[in-house]
């Protein structure tokens, strides 16, 4: 092979001086000779400046469902991605992301990602063929216009979208079902409403301080959250309290990370949170130690609380009920008291139980009675929606004239539906509970469910009991899934519809949990064919425009830029103290918020106090004090819990290969005594069962877990059939149908057995 | 660190441990022996330079990028494996010269000092810190077993009949000695630190460990000791004997790497 | 067919245009394009078998039993827009060409690679070499030193699918014939050797 | 004055969270497989909470380094100013000297490359100016980088448990060890 040699050919090409000047005046000579040619056209004339040696840098924002939600910086090379790291600016995110924030280049540029929208001829068959956007369109928008035509409505069409992507310009797709006129929606969350009600009804909102003042806590409990895995970004923070002499302790029914970095750590049994926190209560009134002239200035019922406390609960009760010795809720106890601030971190998977709402409460009040609400690095955390004021442009939107729709009540549709009030409707949307979606839409009549919208979800992995759901999706006429990999959903959709990344979009995104606000900019072109969900509404738009003229109001064109843009307002402006979001391209803002919530003391119930006693509560079906609830009864030998895993957030991530690289398989922990008595070895294939369903996996003994939990992440391993939801059934939590509209779900009141496969 | 069996490398280093093994033993005689060499000795020597070339190109195979090998001798103020590439590469050349040129005195007692030290280098090669098993004088040793069993099985052969008898002599006492050392050294690993002791359990549990012991050494030592000749066949059983050793040399050792975490 | 290089470029345009293919009917034209460009089996009756398992192979939604994109066998990493993408690119520009595709698909699928070999055939056919043998020697990089690189796996990973249909069999093994035949074309010296004369970019680091 | 640059792992702070690990796949775009990085988690004898503690460990930029001094065609060499053990992959052979010989595992196999790889700790950032991609990805300062020419850290060891003492190639990195809590388990079973 004289002549040439491919090493140094390809680092003439790489670079763009060298390559320029290998061919000199001969650069052109190409356009000329390309007549055959279908696929290649003439350079446009700015393509070498495009081509730069140096890298542009892009602001983006993870819109994960994650505390985090961290900014990032992407670096961008010959038109992609080449690699991201944590934007600097933000003091939360700190220049780091986290080990899935780190795998985003991967994800993009997967082979493995859906490229074209497609069509599946008999779902499940894996028998696919290609169409283009147009037909997709088409089908779509003539099965619309059929369901409207037959059922006098559209209520056949249901929507089911949660968290996948929480970049604010995607609740067009919420827009886009609202522009079809009314439908179905699957509404509420899975994932933390009773916690959000409990909030609410306690304080009027939930809104929980700034995680960056945890440095000026002096004693933190962490309940039921896992920020060790869960918000990496939030342990700088309690290191720094603990550095600066604040105690740390982890309540969980699991030895976490986040208990392993603890001072103490209590196993506490898995929804006896509330009897603990009114154990701690007792005590505190038996000493004296409530802060009385808080409670008295700020406080709604506190006597009616402290008369139940002394009827109904003792400490050895609260040792009795939740196994913390009794010697140990009085010590945290009265060093919670003392502490001045003292916080609490109210995780989601403590409220994912019958009781979960309740429990919410009691650990409210035990934060409240010590007067460390309102305080910075006080405060009973939870989350907050305080910095999402935008426009939600792109969710609302008028129905067309003449649309008909669900005669009845209309409650809020998920914690993040920001179109809620306004003028009284003659007709709403029909709403189903997304906890129950296998049942609702088994049950749904007068129209039933024909059509089924997948977005930003993946249904058939996390949704509940999963062997019911593939019995509803045969009710199903067409399911339409937008996603970027091939899922279990996506394996049973009759179209696909690719969507756009991060790095394909523009958006704006905030957190549930801190006080930042990042920009997404568009960083590549969309790969392949994906479009962005609102462009994927607009495209329907216009086919079912021209098919029925004012069938939808959805712009039928738009530009993702200007949509982004059009989410701002003054309040978002001066919230986040910027002239225009063109300033979020130098890095993120922080809300110009007090870092205390409730630091005015001005709570937003109806009292506009703290209530221990809430009238709302209690006309919401509970009780009006926060008192204990007992838990689920167990329906099998073993108690199961399915977490949240570092490796993913839900079904997102885990499939990388990088990241089967780090975790290759899902693993159920067993402690090595309920092993024993099933003779199962440390790296046994084991089956797990109960009345759902069942799945097989590898056991992995540790004494991490009690003796009896069984404990398995969820996610989604690509190419494995491994799904926790076979055996999570739909039995809903106390409370969250008041924000959300419908109750949580007990996630974690689940049990079951295993045995050796 | 997953450990693989090293094909090429096991191929390399028992052909060139039984060319090293013949011409030092023929080399060895003939310091002693006055006289020219005949027809026998000269094809000894042609042989040991056949299967040392053969060797080496069996090496190539190991390197992700063959045709670049010759780089390898660059490093011959630090790097073993330069060395070994380096020392070896000129063995194969003297021993064909000395073959060629009817084993001129001078060209013999180079290259019988460049096979010991070759074997030397080689069981340098072959001791890195990242062994402790063999973090030691143990590959050297197991390579001058196996160049002198297999190089007075090897020599058995080709080399004149006069020689048979010292041959014999020579056989047996390498063959008690590798059994000594081959057995001794598992047990001795079992008392040392972490990674040692799991070595020593790996090897002791490896049937490739039992299949040399007993094809490779026992076996030949018996049929030797009976016989007090060397059967023709015998070679090609020391042979398979020892491949099998040296694949659990290369299999079973245990990387310290593989046990991060956990205690030393 | 034997090696008789495609001078026509009807058989590199009926490969690109089957590989590139979006439904069952652009299956079929290609397919038709091939046959006429050299003898092949009969069509099947039914394009949808045919283009199920094209899907299953080169599109999706499901994981590709065999992605169509060089920067899959060649980088050091399964991915797309990997650093063949680039190189791929970069030989399209040295002549003043960009794939139509560029940003969305990338640059080393198949069917922008069999449409780039023959612009550089068509050039080469047109222009020359270069006077230092320049596009010579880019047209030898790009056939030899790239695409015989990787096209040969990627037809050996179509070939070890199970239950093939017989016009992608047909269109994978004229591909492979494609490329011994463009190999042989290629001029039998490349004439000067440019890689000598180019200026070779410094190796520091990334960071501007 | 020379540096000696070197990685501080703070198993105290430590998550496991893998971070480090990926942000050096987002780096450097290793192949599925091929980590550079690895996190370690410390087995029962050593801290006795399963998955609960770990050493994050890639290149530990050894004063004499096994890889540099076995290596046969002279592909690694030590920068006199910071003491970063750099890999130069195109001189590579592939002949695997290096991947058995060091004792931490550092140099790795890359079946498609055919040649060994490992962390150079990312040495055109370090030059830069920059802090090396795991280190400013760590989202607890877990994982620091240290100048061993300017002194010990402070509480820090050299070989804790878990890590191959060899003190002949006086490995760089330096490491912190893991603390327990206070444990209450339930009582009620």
């Amino acid at each position: 092979m004289s002549g040439w040699d491919r090493t140094r050919m390809e680092r003439t090409l790489e670079n763009g001086v060298t390559r320029r000047g290998f061919l000199k005046g001969l650069a052109l000579t190409g356009a000329a000779a390309a007549a055959p040619c279908l696929l290649l056209r003439a350079l446009s004339a700015d393509a070498n400046q495009r081509f730069g040696e140096g890298y542009q840098v892009f602001r983006n924002a993870c819109p994960r469902n994650c505390y985090d939600t961290c900014s990032i910086k992407s670096y961008v090379k010959d038109g992609a991605v080449r690699f991201v790291e944590g934007a600097p600016e933000s003091t939360y995110t700190h220049g780091g992301l986290c080990v899935k924030g780190n795998s985003y280049v991967r994800y993009a540029y997967s082979p493995d990602r859906i490229k074209y929208p497609m069509v599946q001829d008999g779902r499940g068959t894996g028998r696919w063929k290609r169409i283009s956007w147009d037909e997709a369109m088409d089908r779509i928008a003539k099965k619309i216009l059929e369901l409207k035509q037959q059922d006098g409505s559209l209520l056949g069409l249901a929507l089911t979208k949660y968290s996948g992507n929480f970049g604010i310009t995607n609740y067009g797709v919420e827009g886009l079902m609202s522009s079809l006129g009314y439908t179905t929606r699957l509404v509420g969350t899975p994932c933390w409403p009773a916690g959000i009600d409990a909030q609410n009804f306690d304080m009027g909102n939930m809104w929980c301080n700034d995680p960056e003042d945890m440095t000026q806590s002096r004693y933190i409990i962490i309940w039921g959250a896992n920020p060790a895995w869960c918000s990496v970004h939030s342990m700088k923070y309690i290191y720094a309290a603990r550095e600066a002499g604040a105690k740390i302790v982890v309540v969980d029914p699991v030895l976490t990370q986040t208990a392993a970095k603890a001072d103490e750590f209590w196993q506490v049994v898995p929804g006896s949170d509330g009897a603990l926190a009114l154990g701690m209560c007792r005590h505190l009134l038996d000493l004296g130690l409530h802060d009385a002239g808080w409670l008295k200035a700020n406080a709604l019922g506190f006597d009616a609380f402290a008369a139940y406390l002394r009827e109904n609960v003792t400490v050895e009760w609260a040792a009795k009920t939740s196994g913390v010795p009794a010697e140990r809720i009085r010590a945290v106890a009265e060093e919670f008291a003392r502490a001045k601030p003292a916080t609490i971190w109210i995780g989601y998977g403590m409220q994912r139980h019958v009781n979960g709402g309740a429990s919410v409460r009691a650990i409210d009040a035990l934060v409240a009675m010590t007067g460390n609400i309102g305080k910075v690095g006080g405060g009973a955390r939870y989350g907050h929606l305080q910095t999402w004021g935008f426009n939600y442009h792109a969710m609302i939107r008028k129905p067309p004239e003449g649309s008909k729709g669900f005669v009845g009540a209309a409650g809020p549709k998920g914690e993040f539906d920001f179109a809620q009030g306004g003028a009284a409707v003659k007709y709403t949307d029909r709403a189903l509970n997304i906890n129950k979606t296998a049942q609702e839409i088994l049950d749904a009549k007068d129209p039933a469910v024909r059509m089924l919208w997948v977005s930003c979800k993946n249904v058939l992995s996390q949704d509940f009991d999963r062997n019911k759901l593939l019995q509803a999706f045969k009710k199903l006429e067409l399911v339409v899934v937008a996603d970027h990999f091939f899922n279990q959903t996506v394996e049973q959709a009759d179209i696909v519809l690719p969507v756009t990344t991060l790095f394909e979009e523009w958006t704006v995104n905030v957190s549930y949990w801190h006080y930042w606000l990042s920009l997404n900019e568009q960083a590549v072109k969309p790969l392949f064919e994906s479009k962005s969900n609102i462009e994927i509404a607009a495209a329907l738009s216009k086919r079912l425009n021209e098919l029925a003229p004012g069938s939808c109001t959805f712009p039928t064109q738009l530009d993702t830029r200007e949509w982004m843009e059009k989410e701002f307002n003054k309040k978002v402006y001066e919230l986040f103290g910027i002239q225009s979001w063109e300033d979020l391209r130098k890095g993120p803002v922080k809300a110009r918020m007090p870092q205390a919530a409730w630091s005015d003391l001005k709570f937003g119930t109806p009292s506009k106090k703290y209530e221990f006693t809430s009238d709302l509560c209690a006309k919401n079906g509970n009780n009006a004090l926060p008192v204990y609830v007992e838990g689920r009864k167990p329906y099998d030998k073993l108690r199961l819990l399915t977490p949240h895993s570092k490796f993913n957030i839900h079904s997102q991530f885990q499939n990388l290969d990088w990241m089967m690289g780090f975790n290759p398989a899902p693993v159920v922990y067993v402690h090595p005594a309920a092993a024993a008595e099933r003779a199962i070895k440390d790296g046994d294939t084991v089956r797990v069962f109960n009345k759902t369903g069942e799945v097989r996996l590898t056991a992995r003994l540790t004494a991490n877990v009690a003796r009896d939990t069984l404990l398995m992440y969820e996610g989604w391993y690509k190419g494995l059939a491994f799904n926790c939801q076979n055996l999570v059934d739909d039995t809903p939590a106390d409370m969250g149908k008041f924000k959300t509209g419908a109750p949580g779900v007990a996630i974690h009141d689940q049990f079951a057995d295993l045995v050796r496969a | 660190m997953k450990p693989s069996m090293e094909l090429p490398l096991v191929l390399f280093t028992i052909l060139s441990q039984t060319a090293v093994g013949i011409v030092l033993l023929s080399g060895l005689r003939r310091w002693s022996l006055a006289g020219g060499a005949g027809q026998a000795d000269r094809r000894e020597w042609t042989a040991a330079a056949a299967l040392l070339a053969l060797g080496l190109v069996f090496s190539l195979f190991h390197l992700g990028h063959p045709l670049d090998a010759v780089t390898a001798l660059k490093h011959l103020s630090t790097s073993w494996l330069s060395r070994e590439a380096l020392v070896f590469a000129l063995l194969a050349g003297l021993m064909l010269l000395a073959g060629v040129q009817g084993l001129p005195r001078g060209i013999v007692r180079l290259t019988v000092a460049g096979g010991l030290l070759g074997l030397l280098i080689q069981g340098m090669t072959y001791a890195p810190p990242s062994f402790p098993a063999i973090n030691n004088v143990l590959p050297f040793v197991f390579f001058l077993v196996s160049a002198v069993t297999l190089g007075a099985g090897a020599a058995s052969l080709l080399a004149p009949e006069e020689a048979r008898p010292a041959l014999v002599r020579v056989l047996i006492a390498g063959l008690w000695a590798g059994l000594g050392v081959h057995l001794a050294a598992p047990c001795v690993w079992l008392s040392g630190g972490t990674v040692m002791r799991l070595t020593g359990q790996a090897y002791l549990a490896s049937p490739l460990y039992w299949a040399h012991i007993v094809i490779g050494l026992a076996l030949p030592l018996w049929v030797v000791l009976k016989s007090r000749s060397i059967p023709r066949w015998l070679p090609f059983v020391l042979l398979a004997g020892a491949l099998c050793g040296r694949i659990v040399f290369y299999l079973e050792t245990m990387h310290t790497a593989a046990n991060m975490g956990a205690l030393y | 067919m034997s090696n008789i290089p495609d001078h026509t470029g009807a058989l590199t345009c009926g490969l690109r245009d089957f590989f590139a293919a979006a439904d069952g009917r652009g299956l079929a034209q290609a397919y038709a394009r091939i046959a006429a460009a050299g003898a092949t089996p009969p069509p099947p009756a039914d394009w949808d078998e045919t283009e199920y398992a094209f899907n299953r192979l080169f599109v999706g939604p499901g994981p590709l039993a065999a992605p169509p994109y060089s920067s899959v066998y060649l980088d050091p990493e399964p991915r797309l827009m990997g650093r063949s993408t680039s190189l791929t690119r970069a030989v399209l520009q040295a002549v003043g060409l960009e794939s139509t595709w560029i940003g969305s698909i990338p640059d080393d699928h198949v069917a922008v690679e069999l449409d780039a070999a023959l612009a550089l055939r068509n050039i080469a056919a047109t222009t020359g070499p270069g006077p230092g043998g320049e596009l010579a020697a880019l047209r030898r990089y790009f056939v030899a030193g790239h695409m015989a690189r990787w096209v040969p796996r990627f037809a050996d990973r179509v070939l070890g699918q199970l239950s093939l249909p017989g016009p992608i069999v047909t269109a994978t093994r004229k591909l492979e014939l494609w490329l011994e035949a463009e190999l042989a074309a290629l001029p039998p010296d490349a004439g000067a050797a440019p890689a000598r004369d180019i200026p070779q970019p410094s190796t520091g680091g990334d960071y501007a | 004055m020379a540096k000696r640059l070197a990685f501080l792992v703070d198993a105290k702070r430590c998550l496991g969270c893998f971070t480090c690990a990926m942000a050096c796949k987002n780096q450097y775009a290793t192949e599925p497989g091929v980590n550079w990085r690895e996190v370690y988690p410390l087995q029962a004898d050593i801290y006795p909470h399963h998955e609960r503690a770990f050493y994050s460990l890639a290149c530990n930029h050894c004063e004499k380094p096994a890889c540099l001094e076995v290596c046969p065609v002279q592909a690694y060499s030590k920068r006199e100013k910071d003491g970063i053990v750099v890999h130069h992959q195109e001189k590579c052979i592939g002949c695997g000297n290096c991947i058995r010989s060091c004792p931490y595992g550092a140099p790795r196999y890359n079946p498609v490359e055919k040649r060994a790889e490992k962390c150079s700790l990312c040495h055109e950032r370090i030059d830069a100016g920059l802090q090396p991609a795991c280190v400013q990805s760590c989202p607890v300062a877990a994982l620091t980088l240290i100048d061993l020419a300017a002194g010990e850290p402070d509480n820090s060891v050299q070989f804790p448990p878990g890590y191959p003492k060899m003190p002949a190639l006086n490995p760089a990195t330096r490491f912190r060890q893991a603390e327990l809590p206070i444990i209450h388990r339930r009582e009620d079973i």
